[in-house]
């Protein structure tokens, strides 16, 4: 039996589907867990450091399975046979280096979600398909004034997923980068219309976790969230809900994908279980199954079946016309920051908390947290990604 | 003379577990605090000191514990006195007041979020007795007083049972003859209560204290679970630096500004319930 | 004002009857030694008296106020505990302090008021220390002096000087004696040295399984022991009995003595004090079995009429066992008891 | 002499109104610990529907489905049983080991005795997540790695403080005296403990091992780190409920409180039948 | 062979010396008393043999064994604490078997010993019950029957009967004293209770202060106290003290009376026992102050040269309080003590 520890699926429901219409198909058996993040670092960790363990697969965001680059064994070796994987997907799975550091698992991204009561209040002239962060703004505002609360919502809880939207979609809209111009006065009116968009958003927001119980409890109305996140909502009443493109600011209709590896540790008990699970990971009707069971999207081109559930259904076109519309500005997963991950997440989360919930001058609160950032960056030797420019050494703040 | 080292021999179970369970990875830990790449640094508990957030965790973490040790106090101690009293039923409602015993932070966090939500009890209720239109956001990040106090009722509800149960047992052990004798010399309830029962109690006061303002500092689950991060607590930021941010040497300052308090706090029920030499029963 | 009226008070322990329906009435400052074997209901007629338990029938009543239902402290009592019950968190000093704190009674006072009391007691310097540190005749000094310190209108003791010596118990006897006096105290004391309730009753009352048997001033119940019991009780040693039986009208045989007696009845017992016996010419047959010096006396324990016979003879005698005697008892001491009843004949 | 208008039934009813007061005050405690309870439960028998949906009755809807998705996991039986494996393992080492340190701070005095309180103290009040890693580490270099005794001597790291403090305030308040009298009738000290001192502390002794055993049964961190195929319930189930739908959240926590409260309701027969023999 | 010595034993509590180096043997199977006033370091003492208190100086040997380093349940001992410490979990019966039980004698054995020995304290009855339900003195007679029960070598009592009724105490003494001599156990035994003392005694010691004073047989010790301390505490009420200044070789003026005494010193105190004055015509001038009946006796207080003054005179005589007697001393019951160290002279 290998074991797959992974910090995805972790939903109880999701889990569940991964063990019994996922995995039962591989033969040798699996014992998925999906972890909490402290359990999940701290096992690995423990494991790596003692130098063996029971672990087999790691399956985690690109983000976590960068921190541990050096633990992984090279899956260059595993037989893809026929299987055609994202090329780019590939490439963000080298981690920087020459070997085949994880293999991509599954992909998935944000979307908004609105309950159809909300569409009576889309500003005039507004397409739900092509919307700006100040359509959202006077939506929400309009939303707001007649119903008398706060209708968007956003998942600014501590589970919430709040720094990927700063990081890949609010600030690559108004200053097309994500680094280099974070303090930039781009980024700056960014924050400005962000913090209108504030005062019409559900105050409930920094408990949110998941956006989809909001929106069936109607505290929320619209909403920013993850695919998985959403997913429950659709499920549970297909026909309330309608899933659209995040908003595009004046340099474009930023967005950053999800990405979830599957790597193996050097510490595995049996490495080649390990990497024919792996290579199971990537089969066409795994990845088809996966997809049922957490709303992820294959990152091979596995054929999707026609009987979708609803939520695939709703949500799948609308990363279709955000990723292919006109003005898509693709801000990709960071890369190179090993272990600092954590802390270049933090200074997102921080910016926000301080400019948006804690009223602070956005001027000096960018200020100091672009020191952060650049020590970040000077720290973890990282280079630019996309949406910014390559760079010669670590990637610049300015 | 065995007699002189019997209570070593007693401790000597006990400090050899914790030793190897306790102290030998705490000093792992602890080391990280003032090191920064292998080398001694007070960088860590710099960068823990400068944080934005640093002071008003440590502010808010000090201000539950200081408002829901006493109120969880004054709460046990009727409880336990009431317990105590009673000759029937006395089982079964000792048997409810204890069942928060069971219950984990995590359970404590789902069942007051339930109640304060949005879309809870709360306001169900409120609803239904035509008080309010709208469902009232009690959580939102502007009330943080209000998500204060909902931390400070779900911690009073989950805690109290130990120090409840902590002081019964205690209480059931103080001889009747001194109520005896206190009724005898005019003390009122309330006076005996205060003269008899809590001076005799004072052990067992300084362990329930005690263990409950550890678990005040360490208080994590129902804060998170009500309020998100807008109540910075001593122990999110912990957790936060050492699993999200993965920066271990800041969590441990973090950590060893816990057990500082907590020695502090220790220190102080120890000198202030201190039963004199000879004051024993 | 503080008469106590016991009325009809009874106290059952489950199937376990501590307390027969007693009555019994105590005098405004009157000195009230109860006294009785061990287990026949003292304590729990003090306890009663205290409010600590609740009677399962009858009435107490003190100062002309029914009390049944007041809780201790509106009794206007203080009591002094068999087990002391000396409160080990506090210190001497705050122990006998404590009913006057209940008081509120300003600092000077309270101080003024433990000085005096400690120094009866004899215990002004253990005012410091914590019950824990006091041997057990200090620690029962404690005990009273935190009962005198409330100059209550009634005081309950409960052998209160059990565990002090002989000279401390002489002196403390007086001391408390001269305090309860001067303070006008009605008090219930109970104990178990003859001597002391001799010396401290106005009136003592003899208790047997939880019944009075007789309440009466301390020369009447020595002379006059209304019953059997209380002339085998109080003594000591106590009375001898023999049997007697009619010889003539008048006349009693009593182990082969002819003893002038009552009239009437015809199954009596004679009963005389040990110390009301002499060695004589004239007397009852004796064989000395065992003979203890008692200091100034010697204790001799006879065989007189295959009975137990005790005599206080003076120490002078020289008398060793296996000894033949005569003893003679004083003809104006001598008290008759119905065989039946128990009840004092004649 | 005796004054006959005295006013005996005021009297009584003052009592009454004290009784009254009283189980005023206990009405009013048993529901504040009973309402957020039941709430639980409504929550947990209810569809998800109802979880979500506003106003809320108040009512459980009696759907079991929830539930029945916990009960239905497999492995759950597997997993209660190593939950109570490790709680009845941490109970036993706690207060074996922590009940003999008690005794120690409470009848002697001694050189290092501050020290070894601190030492229990920090114990507590050092956040365990930071100390799995090198645990786990030392565990699995040992072979102590998954294994019930592995995550139970963590548990017991947490529960020891409260048996050596609890234990400690026990004994303080049995007198010295009895323990005396019980050597001087031939008990060694171990005897005179087991004889004499243990049946007077043991409601308290049992209330110390119910935290042990409470604080083993709800502990999420550890167990999930250090147990892989002997999973505890809270690691199998419970640790991801922060990230699961709201209406499993209750159901998971329902499946949790419900075998606590069974546990408490089998043991509260201990948490005080001794009574009354130790109040002399 | 039981023969308890007690080598230069110190107790010192913090500052406090509670013990004064003390030297005292018991021999194998001796009734030893213990007698001093309350406080005087007697239960510290018997604590110390026991093994429960830690000597801070000095050896204590049993049976020639050094034990001052072993267990109490090692020295072969059993006691009865002053405070009683029945358990309170156990019923009387299982408190009384708890010493056999934990020598793992057999069911009917321990049956048996309990019942005899509850027999012999008058408990029979109370078997079933609990610590709780019980009155004061049958606690006490529950912790001298689980002591006696144990059969031990050597037993340790302190104060066992002070809470029984003269009655009571009277029979236990006697069948304590039957018991322990068959038994052949040496028995220290702390008493308040001199008649109790001197009837149980083989010898008395006599402790003041944290000291032994005298230890000497009953009669000795009462006729000869061996310090002034002895005298003024044995005897109930105690010996009379006046000072004596010499008037001739071996003559001494008493309070206006010349007495003969001894030749040397010139400092000297007249003693003598109130039991040992009679009224006469020659004599000490006395004016009675306090007038007690005892009983059998009286007790008068009198004042003899500004001096308290106790003479304990046959209750035949009337006294009233104002009345001037003659007291005139038995002249071979004088004592004389050296007025600076208190030692007997002459
Ligand atoms: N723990 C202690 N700390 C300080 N002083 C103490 C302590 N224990 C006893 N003492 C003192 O030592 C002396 C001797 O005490 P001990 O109990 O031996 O007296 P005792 O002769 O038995 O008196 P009693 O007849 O009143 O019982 C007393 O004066 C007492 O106050
Ligand atoms: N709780 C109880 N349950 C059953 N019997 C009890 C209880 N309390 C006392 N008794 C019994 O009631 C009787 C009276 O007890 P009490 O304490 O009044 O005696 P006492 O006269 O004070 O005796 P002593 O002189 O020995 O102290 C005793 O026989 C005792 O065994
Ligand atoms: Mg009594
Ligand atoms: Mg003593």
């Amino acid at each position: 039996q290998v074991l797959f520890w992974s910090t995805q699926a972790a939903p109880v429901e999701e889990t569940q589907k991964m063990r019994e219409d996922v995995l039962a198909g591989f033969e040798g058996g699996v014992d998925f867990q999906p972890q909490e993040v402290g359990p999940f670092i701290t096992r690995l960790e423990a494991e790596i450091s003692a130098g063996s363990g029971n672990i087999g697969v790691v399956g985690a965001l690109h983000g976590d399975l960068s921190t541990y680059a050096d633990a992984w064994v090279d899956l260059s070796d595993v037989d893809l046979s026929g299987v055609a994987v994202s090329e780019a997907f590939l490439e963000l799975g080298k981690l920087g280096t020459d070997e085949q550091k994880y293999l991509p698992w599954m992909q998935a991204n944000y979307v908004m979600a609105a309950n159809k009561q909300a569409l009576e209040y889309l500003p005039e002239g507004a397409d739900i398909n092509a919307l700006t962060y100040d359509q959202l703004v006077d939506w929400a505002q309009a939303m707001a004034e007649d119903t008398g609360s706060p209708k968007f919502g956003f998942p600014a809880g501590p589970q919430g997923l709040k720094h990927r939207f700063f990081q890949g979609f609010l600030i690559p809209s108004f200053a097309g980068s994500t680094v280099t111009k974070f303090a930039s006065d781009e980024a700056a009116a960014g924050w400005e219309v962000f913090k209108e968009l504030w005062q019409y958003t559900n105050p409930a927001s920094t408990n949110y976790a998941f956006m989809q119980e909001p929106l069936l409890s109607g505290d929320v109305w619209v909403a920013f969230d993850h695919i998985a996140r959403l997913a429950d909502a659709f499920n549970q009443r297909p026909d309330d809900f309608v899933a659209f493109p995040a908003p595009a600011g004046p340099m474009g209709r930023g967005f950053m994908p999800v990405l979830a590896g599957v790597a193996v540790p050097a510490s595995a008990p049996d490495v080649e279980a390990a990497k024919a699970l792996v290579q199971y990971m990537l089969q066409p009707d795994t990845q088809v199954a996966t997809l049922l069971a957490t709303n992820f999207y294959p990152v091979t081109d596995a054929p999707l079946p026609a009987e979708l559930p609803a939520s695939a259904r709703a949500l799948g076109p609308a990363i279709t016309a955000m990723t292919t519309s006109a003005d898509a500005l693709p801000a990709l997963l960071p890369v190179g920051l090993g272990d600092m991950g954590g802390q270049f997440n933090q200074v997102y989360t921080d910016t926000f908390e301080r400019i948006v919930l804690g009223n602070q001058p956005i001027a000096d609160v960018l200020a100091q947290q672009a020191d952060t950032l650049r020590s970040v960056m000077e720290q973890a030797n990282a280079p630019c990604w996309l949406p910014d420019a390559p760079s010669e050494g670590p990637c610049p703040v300015d | 003379m065995p007699a002189r080292f019997l209570p070593y021999l007693m401790l000597l179970p006990a400090t050899i577990f914790l030793l190897v369970f306790f102290v030998y990875p705490f000093i792992q830990i602890a080391i990280l605090a003032v090191t920064q790449d292998g080398g001694f640094s007070l960088q860590p508990i710099t960068t823990m000191a400068t944080h934005w957030k640093f002071n008003a965790a440590l502010g808010w973490t000090v201000l539950l514990a200081a408002v829901v040790v006493p109120l969880q106090l004054v709460m046990a101690l009727s409880m336990a006195t009431i317990v105590t009293k009673l000759k029937t039923g006395r089982s079964t409602i000792l048997y409810i007041f204890s069942i928060p015993l069971g219950l984990s932070d995590l359970a404590a966090g789902i069942v007051w979020l339930a109640i304060f939500e949005q879309s809870g009890f709360l306001n169900s209720m409120l609803a239904g007795l035509g008080v309010i239109e709208q469902p009232i956001l009690f959580l939102g990040y502007q009330n943080i007083w209000v998500i204060f106090l909902a931390v400070v009722l779900a911690e009073l509800w989950r805690a109290t049972a130990i120090v409840m149960v902590i002081l019964v047992s205690g209480m059931g052990l103080i001889p009747k003859e001194y109520y005896e004798a206190g009724e005898v010399f005019g003390a009122n309830g309330w006076q005996r209560f205060w003269r008899i029962t809590l001076p005799l109690l004072r052990p067992s006061l300084q362990s329930a204290l005690i263990l409950r303002t550890l678990a005040a500092f360490e208080v994590f689950a129902v804060v998170t679970a009500l309020g998100g991060t807008t109540l910075p607590v001593l122990m999110g930021e912990t957790f936060n630096w050492q699993f999200a941010m993965q920066d271990r040497n800041v969590a441990s300052a973090y950590a060893l500004v816990i057990l500082g308090i907590s020695i502090a706090a220790t220190l102080f029920f120890l000198r202030a319930l201190r039963v004199p030499k000879g004051a024993t029963i | 004002m503080a008469e106590i009226v016991i009325k009809n008070v009874a106290k059952r322990f489950g199937s376990f009857t501590a307390l027969h329906s007693i009555d019994l009435t105590i005098a405004d400052q009157e000195f009230m030694v109860l006294l009785g074997a061990s287990g026949c209901g003292k304590t729990t007629l003090l306890r009663i008296i205290a409010g600590l338990e609740t009677p399962s029938q009858g009435e107490v009543w003190i100062g002309g106020r029914r009390v049944d239902h007041l809780p201790p402290r509106e009794r206007g009592i203080a009591m002094v505990f068999q087990n002391y019950a000396v409160f080990p968190h506090l210190t001497v000093f705050e122990n006998i302090a404590f009913g006057l704190r209940m008081k509120k009674l300003p600092q000077a006072e309270v101080d003024a008021r433990v000085n005096r009391t400690a120094e009866l007691m004899h215990i002004e310097q253990l005012l410091r220390r914590y019950s824990g540190q006091l041997s057990g005749g200090q620690r029962q000094r404690v005990a009273v002096a935190r009962a005198l310190a409330m100059e209550p209108d009634v005081i309950l003791m409960d052998e209160p000087l059990s565990n002090l010596d002989a000279l401390l118990r002489l002196e403390m006897r007086a001391e408390l004696k001269g305090v309860l006096a001067n303070s006008k105290t009605t008090t219930i004391y109970v104990t178990h040295d003859q001597v002391e309730a001799m010396s401290l009753a106005d009136r003592i009352s003899v208790m047997n399984g939880g019944k009075i048997v007789q309440a009466a001033s301390p020369v009447e119940v020595y002379r006059n022991p209304a019953a059997r019991f209380v002339g085998s009780f109080i003594g000591n040693p106590p009375m001898n009995f023999l049997p007697a039986n009619r010889s003539a009208a008048g006349q009693w045989s009593v182990a082969g003595l002819d003893v002038p007696g009552p009239a009437a009845g015809d199954a009596l017992e004679f009963a005389i004090r040990p110390e009301d016996l002499t060695v004589a010419a004239e007397g009852f047959a004796a064989t000395a079995r065992v003979v203890e010096p008692l200091g100034a006396h010697t204790l001799v324990t006879a065989e007189v009429g295959g009975q137990m016979f005790r005599a206080v003879l003076d120490s002078d005698l020289k008398v060793s066992p296996g000894d033949e005697l005569r003893l003679s008892p004083k003809a104006d001491r001598i008290r008759w008891f119905n065989r039946e009843t128990g009840l004092a004949a004649g | 002499m005796s004054n006959p208008t005295v006013d005996v039934p005021r009297t009584v009813s003052a009592g009454g109104a004290g009784r009254f007061l009283i189980w005023a005050s206990i009405v009013l405690l048993c529901a504040w610990v009973l309402v957020p309870i039941y709430l639980l439960m409504v929550n947990a028998l209810s569809s998800p529907a109802q979880v979500s949906g506003f106003p809320k009755s108040g009512l459980p809807g009696f759907d079991f489905a929830s539930l029945q998705f916990f009960a239905g996991f497999a492995g759950v039986a597997k997993a209660l049983w190593n939950s109570i494996l490790v709680a009845v393992l941490t109970m036993a080492l706690s207060i074996g080991i922590g009940a003999p340190a008690g005794y120690a701070l409470s009848r002697f005095d001694f050189p290092g005795k501050e020290v070894f309180r601190m030492l229990v103290v920090m114990t507590r009040a050092f956040p365990l997540p930071l100390l799995a890693l090198p645990l786990a580490v030392m565990f699995i270099r040992t072979g102590l790695d998954d294994t019930a005794l592995g995550l139970a001597l963590v548990h017991t790291v947490l529960a020891i403080p409260f048996a050596v403090l609890i234990t400690f305030s026990l004994f303080s308040g049995i007198p010295l005296e009895l323990e005396e009298a019980a050597w001087t009738l031939g008990c060694n000290r171990w005897q005179a403990f087991q004889r004499v001192v243990l049946p007077l502390v043991l409601p308290g002794i049992a209330a110390s091992a119910v935290f042990a055993f409470t604080i083993s049964w709800n502990e999420v961190f550890a167990a999930a780190v250090l147990t892989i195929e002997n999973r505890t319930l809270p690691a199998f189930l419970i640790q991801n409920l922060n990230v699961s739908p709201l209406h499993l959240k209750f159901a998971g926590g329902a499946a949790m409180v419900i075998p606590a409260l069974i546990f408490i309701f089998a043991v509260r027969k201990y948490l005080f039948a001794m009574w009354g023999i130790a109040n002399r």
